[in-house]
């Protein structure tokens, strides 16, 4: 009976994302910009890293949908491939910051004493611009995607135990929590059965909009040179190399610059579509 | 007819939704004299709020569809437009509003608030403003009056609050008052406090009253006529004696059996009507009160019935309509 | 009032003290040594140790942090390794451009943003309404330096209209302004809306309607001081971070203020500036989050702090 | 200006775009700055847009010394644009028959900025303030004192013959600095600077700009310029644009008249302007591949020997540096003294491209391609190296072609863009494969300063006595023709050895516009502002 109930919660969840059509509209975004990136090896009309000095800074036509580079590599088959990087990069960044920073945010709110310690580092961390902080793990690290996806993570691990936090807050001081308490039910038990589901609204949307806000973050790191290396067809580090041939060669900037918005303009606009699916109060 | 102050004729209201067009009001009419305190009763849901929302004019125009006349002191309100209406809202017509604790805004000072009004329908200078203001505020029996002027809503108790949206209301005179179910979110003491204040200036001030409530003791109380309304219709209309003498329409005899004995300390429903006011849509024909009604008969299923008159009480009840037919 | 405000600054030291490890840890793992870095490459292996042994670099480390915060307390926040300004006077020079630059991107996007999103809940669900929703995304969606990028293009190159780079006065600061307002614009305009709406609904505004007040009295006098609240908190934490260095746009620009400075310093290994640059940001940072909270107080009457 | 190698760009940063550049940092009064909108006609200041912000203008103090610090002073002894040594302060030179000792003869007349008197005595006190305080005081070679013999004359003396003081001294690093004023304003002179040259310090704007106003008493300008006396110009701003973008930008919006070192891949459209001049001069250095001479792989000439084999220099200059280069086999340019076209045929002859041979020494070490990958792997193990590259896009560009090229020849190449600084910290502490690097220095003294045993611990770890033999003797051989015969054979040592992989030599190309005659003397590097004049 609860599993039916739970059945019917999640698709009429679903029915209610199908008819918002915000939420439809970055799904179909995300969705062309995945299967862009699964299939690049396949729909790639150029293979990625092959050079051809005789095509450099070739403007868009048939041959070249989006133009070539510096190096007289395909500008389009890049994009697919870097589309790889981008979504794969926010994918590991989100479900590593999501993992730590829920379990930190409900450690925070469910062991009160444990609080005021997590909450001071967070306070610390939150204290330095996050770009700078992101900026400042690098220059230990060293550049590289690999470090450029900690640095983000590290940046974005506060806003996840903040909100996970204070909705853990709320729910543990419900009757059926100090029921389910009283009945001498383990925390990790309570906490996995009964905290975890009933805040995975505000996890799934924030893990969306973080999505977004880390190709973002990634994107700007590799623009600063301190994330994907070359020849990687990052498009943030397509964009930094592009903005050298602005006056030549527009296409080699404007179009992995328009790629990194569609697609977090993609995952905000599915954001928005969860939240006001998940969350009742907007009903 | 003459001393008429608001015509109501055949007011219908619809909104728009997601779930289709929903009657909100099904045409309905009735007077307001000059002087005289008209008391709306109903429970939730059957269209009272919708009734002086509509008269005020503040039915949001991009989901609610409203036909019918409404005449006030001769104008007709359809016809005004925004400028000229928003001269007779809260002026010429003021209206009180259920919630106290949220009608004022919680950023501006009482003064402020309260000034607004002078502001919007005088040419007074401020300082004028302000002592009118405070003048009002004693008025309305508020003490402090000067202080309060400064003070934000949060600070102040909720009879306070009521105090002060009746001085808001009354503050320009206006001809007609409309009280929302004022006394409603009130300690039982503070209620008869507010009644009795709202009373008295509407007294002084020879100002009309639609009070619109579902509390029935209240209208014993204020009413010198009395609207009962069932789903977006006036099911009967009587003066205040003939109406707690001799209800007509089962609604009307059923609402009057809630009504607690005033003489028992505890306050519990001893006959409360079974079921509920329909979702708006819900029905299509018939009475809509056949549901819940003791005496429904077949044709109560069939027809909507006609407005029977019966002396000064009028009732929308197939019951009456049979002895009306056959004179 | 005065207590909330003394506790505040109590856990802002607290804070405060953590950063400080946190800076001081993070400066000494960034590899490169210093005293190389300040003699050239060519210095002989005595000069090396002198200047380790001057620059105290031999000591323990918690000897180092020790005397890193000490300074700290006397409001010494160091002085540079290759230019012998302290690094006080760097931030005096460096700052005022970074301010100018977070209070006019903040205007820009407040303006901007408090407009839009308002007409959006005004006019909601109509056409008007979607198209700001949309455009709101799209300005927090698109990288900042990509439009940066077009912006110099067009305005500063392709029409002349603005400097190209570096700071020639106020004006120079435009586009900056401009590129990091548009995604605040964005987040602004949309929580305008969404607390405008709420806001719409109210009693009070019923109240005022009823009252017989405009449409624009309506939206400006009741409806937006009560929806603004919220916006305020983020405008300013978004004018916090942005004081803390626009690190990107100030690179992109060229602009010299103090992120671009922490950016430099941080390649430079320049370690004592880029303590005291972060130090300095953090602090800026807390400082405004504190002043937020206090005008916040002032803009909602129900809030008080005791 | 590539005037001193070891610090050649380490300013240069982790973002190549834009950190150090911009404009001003003060806020309120811009008033000093001239207005450069209208590409400083109506102020007739010459704006310059630079790349490199001096650590400071004291010329004993600073590791970088170029047009932005170096004008401030005039230097003993200079060439002239055909590379003929003339006279500066100095009015004549001589080296004494044992070499160890220079006398200089110091031109009358001569007024530090300050005004105070240039004689012999103040130009020893300078002398003695390098070697007592300068960080880089390695480089003038072991001086054992100097003396001021009279007004005039000046007596340096080594321990040892040191030939290539003479580059030391046309460098500009030896230049009479205002001791007295340094004296007197102690820390406060880089601030405040006093030299000789045709430009005395007015204003600075720490990494923004930097403002000289023409020395007035300038009358000892140099043989090949027209105009000895004082500027034409009364002002000089260096603007200090990082970003290639950004400073092309200025310059062809017309707010700049003299850009220096123009991007490769920018030349072109600049040349295509109405109005610009375009200069090119050969640059002082090369750039290279630095092995780690010690890592496991590389310890194997074999494998050092296949790298560089497998490196195609064509399109390196054509496509990462738009031709604006000359491919480089040998390890010196041919701008530097001691440079053989014979050492450099026999160079291009050893290493011209061949991938079987570099295939066939991968194999001989034990590299095959097993699995069929493309990848050369022994004992499992593919071939995957990481080369360490600075944020200078030809230098990525550079990296990413080297990149394919190696791979042709099996060899999987990782490029790692790093800062200088870490790069640097790396190469001393042995922690990489390899680094594009790059040197700049006007003698075959190079040679010594990277590759001598004390200095090979922070370079590339390549050591070899009898290399360090001929190096030292280089330095001590007094005739020309001795030390070029001494370079040739430390040259072949190096082609047998390849230490390091040779790749390019920059042309640097100097756009100016609005301007007239502006020089730039290909062997001192500097800026010829004497008859430089605004059009109207």
């Amino acid at each position: 009976m609860n599993n039916s109930r739970h059945m019917s919660y999640w698709s009429g969840i679903r029915k209610r994302l199908q008819r918002n059509k915000t939420a439809m509209a970055g799904a179909i975004i995300l969705l062309v910009f995945t299967l862009g990136s699964l299939l690049a090896p396949v729909i790639a009309p150029h293979p990625v890293e092959q050079m051809n000095f005789d095509q450099r800074l070739a403007a868009p036509s048939s041959t070249h949908l989006l133009g070539t580079d510096d190096f007289g590599r395909d500008i389009f088959s890049r994009l697919l491939h870097g589309g790889r990087i981008s979504l794969l990069m926010g994918l590991i960044t989100v479900v590593l910051s999501t993992t730590i920073g829920v379990t930190l945010g409900i450690i925070a709110g469910y062991y009160r004493r444990l609080d005021l310690f997590i909450m001071q580092g967070m306070d610390i961390l939150m204290s330095l611009p996050a770009l700078l902080l992101a900026i400042a793990v690098i220059a230990v690290l060293g550049p590289g995607l690999a470090n450029a996806m900690i640095a983000v993570v590290i940046a974005v691990i506060p806003s996840y135990v903040r909100v996970v936090r204070s909705a853990v807050l709320s729910i543990r001081e419900k009757e059926y929590i100090e029921a389910v308490r009283a009945l001498g039910i383990r925390d990790w038990q309570i906490l996995l059965k009964h905290i975890l589901p009933n805040i995975m609204s505000p996890i799934i949307v924030l893990s969306t909009i973080q999505f977004g806000v880390s190709i973002l973050a990634a994107a700007a790191l590799s623009f600063l040179g301190l994330g994907a290396q070359p020849p990687m067809p990052e498009w943030g580090a397509m964009v930094f190399v592009g903005k050298s041939f602005l006056s030549q060669a527009w296409w080699m900037s404007i179009f992995p610059g328009m790629a990194i918005m569609l697609v977090v303009l993609g995952f905000n606009l599915l954001g928005d579509g969860l939240r006001d699916a998940l969350d009742p109060k907007t009903r | 007819m003459k001393d008429s102050l608001l015509e109501v004729d055949d007011l219908r209201v619809q909104f728009r939704t997601e779930n289709g067009v929903l009657p909100a009001l099904q045409g309905i009419s009735f007077q307001i004299k000059k002087g005289e305190t008209v008391a709306l009763v109903g429970e939730s849901g059957c269209g009272k709020s919708v009734t002086s929302l509509a008269i005020m004019g503040l039915l949001a125009s991009s989901s609610a569809q409203m036909k019918g006349n409404i005449r006030f002191r001769n104008k007709e309100l359809g016809q005004l437009g925004p400028k000229e209406m928003r001269e007779i809202r809260g002026k010429e017509i003021a209206m009180i509003f259920q919630e106290p604790m949220t009608s004022l805004n919680p950023v501006h000072a009482i003064g402020r608030q309260l000034e607004e009004v002078y502001r919007l329908h005088t040419d007074l200078p401020k300082k004028e403003r302000q002592n009118k203001a405070i003048e009002m505020l004693k008025k309305v029996g508020v003490p402090r009056a000067e202080e309060i002027m400064r003070e934000y809503p949060h600070q102040l108790s909720g009879g306070m609050k009521q105090r002060v949206m009746i001085a808001m209301a009354m503050a320009c005179n206006p001809h007609l008052l409309i009280a929302d179910e004022p006394t409603t979110a009130l300690d039982v003491t503070i209620q008869a406090q507010i009644l009795e204040l709202m009373n008295d200036l509407k007294e002084k001030a020879d100002t009309s009253l639609l009070l619109i409530t579902h509390d029935l003791g209240v209208v014993a109380e204020m009413a010198n006529r009395v609207l009962v309304m069932y789903y977006g219709e006036i099911v009967e209309e009587a003066d205040v004696a003939s109406l707690f003498s001799q209800p007509l329409h089962p609604y009307t005899a059923g609402l009057l059996r809630c009504i607690p004995d005033l003489d028992e300390a505890e306050k519990r429903r001893l006959d409360p009507i079974e079921g509920s006011v329909p979702l708006l849509g819900e029905v299509t024909q018939g009475c809509a009160f056949r549901f819940r009604c003791p005496l429904a008969e077949e044709r109560c299923h069939l027809a909507k019935p006609p407005l029977s008159g019966k002396g000064t009480q009028a009732v929308r009840c197939w019951l009456y309509a049979k002895e009306e037919m056959a004179v | 009032m005065r207590r909330y405000v003394v506790k505040r600054l109590i856990s802002l030291l607290g804070t405060l003290l953590g950063v400080s490890v946190l800076i001081f840890l993070m400066v000494h793992l960034i590899p490169g040594d210093p005293a190389t870095q300040i003699l050239g490459q060519f210095a002989t292996p005595e000069a090396i140790s002198q200047m380790r042994t001057a620059l105290g670099l031999d000591q323990p480390l918690w000897q180092q942090y020790v005397g890193f915060l000490g300074r700290l307390l006397t409001g010494d926040l160091g002085t540079s390794l290759f230019t012998g300004e302290s690094v006080w006077e760097q931030i005096v020079t460096r700052f005022p451009i970074t301010l100018q630059l977070a209070i006019f991107s903040v205007l820009i996007a407040a303006i901007f943003g408090i407009l839009l999103g308002t007409i959006a809940a005004v006019k909601q669900n109509t056409l008007v309404d979607r198209f700001v929703v949309l455009l709101s995304l799209v300005g927090i969606s698109a990288p900042g330096f990509w439009i940066a990028l077009f912006l110099i293009w067009i305005f500063a190159y392709k029409l002349a209209l603005f400097p190209i780079s570096g700071y020639e006065g106020v004006h120079s600061l435009l586009l900056p302004a401009i590129t990091l307002g548009m995604a605040e614009a964005g987040m602004i305009a949309r929580m305008t809306r969404a607390s405008m709406l709420e806001v719409i609904k109210q009693d009070y505004m019923r109240t005022a309607e009823a009252k017989g007040a405009s449409l624009v009295s309506l939206i400006f006098s009741h409806g937006l001081p009560n929806a603004i609240i919220p916006v305020v908190t983020m405008i300013g934490l978004q004018f916090g971070s942005l004081m803390a260095g626009a690190v990107v746009v100030e690179t992109v620009f060229s602009l010299q203020g103090i992120g671009s400075l922490a950016i430099e310093a941080i390649s430079k290994r320049d370690m004592p500036t880029v303590q005291g640059m972060v130090f300095f940001m953090a602090l800026i940072f807390a400082l405004t989050n504190l002043i937020v909270d206090l005008i916040y107080s002032r803009i909602d009457p129900r809030i008080h702090f005791d | 200006m590539k005037k001193s190698w070891w610090k050649t760009g380490p300013l240069s940063v982790l973002l190549a775009t834009a950190v150090i550049a911009g404009c001003s940092s003060q806020t309120a009064n811009q008033t000093t700055q001239p207005k450069t909108d209208e590409a400083g006609k109506t102020s007739n200041t010459l704006v310059v847009s630079s790349l490199i912000d001096p650590d400071t203008l004291d010329l004993h103090k600073t590791t970088w010394l170029g047009n932005e610090n170096g004008l401030l002073y005039e230097p003993l002894l200079s060439r002239d644009t055909s590379g003929k040594i003339i006279p500066g302060l100095a009015e004549k030179y001589e080296i004494s028959p044992d070499g160890k000792t220079w006398t200089f003869t110091i031109r009358k007349n001569i007024r530090f900025h300050t005004g105070n008197p240039v004689t012999a005595a103040a130009v020893k006190e300078s002398f003695d303030r390098m070697l007592e305080i300068s960080p880089v005081k390695g480089i003038v070679g072991p001086i054992e004192k100097v003396e001021a013999t009279d007004e005039q004359t000046l007596k340096v003396h080594f321990s040892k013959p040191f030939s290539p003081f003479i580059n030391v001294v046309i460098s500009g690093m030896v230049s009479p600095v205002d001791t007295k004023a340094a004296k007197e304003l102690g820390d406060g002179f880089g601030d405040k600077p006093s030299g000789t040259g045709p430009i005395q310090f007015e204003k600075r704007e720490r990494g923004a700009s930097l403002l000289f106003k023409k020395n007035p008493e300038y009358n000892w300008g140099p043989e090949y310029v027209a105009n000895k006396g004082p500027l034409h110009i009364d002002n000089v701003l260096f603007r200090f644009l990082k970003d290639d973008d950004t400073r092309m930008m200025e310059f062809k919006k017309g707010t700049i008249h003299v850009l220096h070192d123009v991007p490769a891949n920018s030349v072109a459209e600049l040349q295509s302007l109405p109005g610009v001049d375009i200069q090119k001069t050969m640059d002082i250095g090369i750039k290279y591949i630095a092995f780690n001479n010690k890592h496991p792989l590389f310890s194997d000439v074999r494998l050092r020997k296949a790298v560089a084999l497998s490196v195609d220099r064509d399109p390196l200059v054509q496509v990462a540096l738009n031709g604006f280069g000359k491919p480089i086999y040998g390890p010196l340019a041919p701008t530097i003294f001691g440079y053989s076209e014979a050492i450099e045929n026999k160079a291009k002859q050893m290493y011209t491209r061949n991938v079987a041979e570099s295939k066939q020494l991968l194999a001989d070490a034990g590299w095959t391609d097993t699995n069929n990958d493309g990848i050369v792997d022994k004992d499992g193990k593919p071939l995957s190296v990481e080369i360490l590259v600075s944020q200078q896009p030809a230098f990525t560009r550079a990296a990413q072609i080297l990149q394919s090229q190696l791979r042709e020849a099996g060899i999987d190449l990782k490029i790692t863009v790093q800062e200088m600084t870490t790069i640097k910290d790396r190469i001393s502490k042995k922690s990489y494969d390899m680094a594009l690097m790059y040197y700049g220095w006007y003698d075959a003294d190079i040679l010594f300063l990277i590759f001598e045993k004390s200095n090979a611990e922070s370079r590339m770890h390549y050591t070899r006595p009898e290399l360090d033999d001929l190096l030292n003797k280089g330095r001590e051989a007094s005739s020309e023709e001795e030390r070029i015969r001494i370079y040739e054979q430390a040259q072949e040592i190096l082609l047998n050895d390849s230490p390091w992989v040779p790749l390019w030599v920059n042309e640097v190309v100097t756009a100016t516009r609005g301007i007239k005659g502006f020089g730039l003397n290909s062997y001192t590097q500097y800026f010829i502002l004497n008859d430089v004049t605004l059009d109207k």
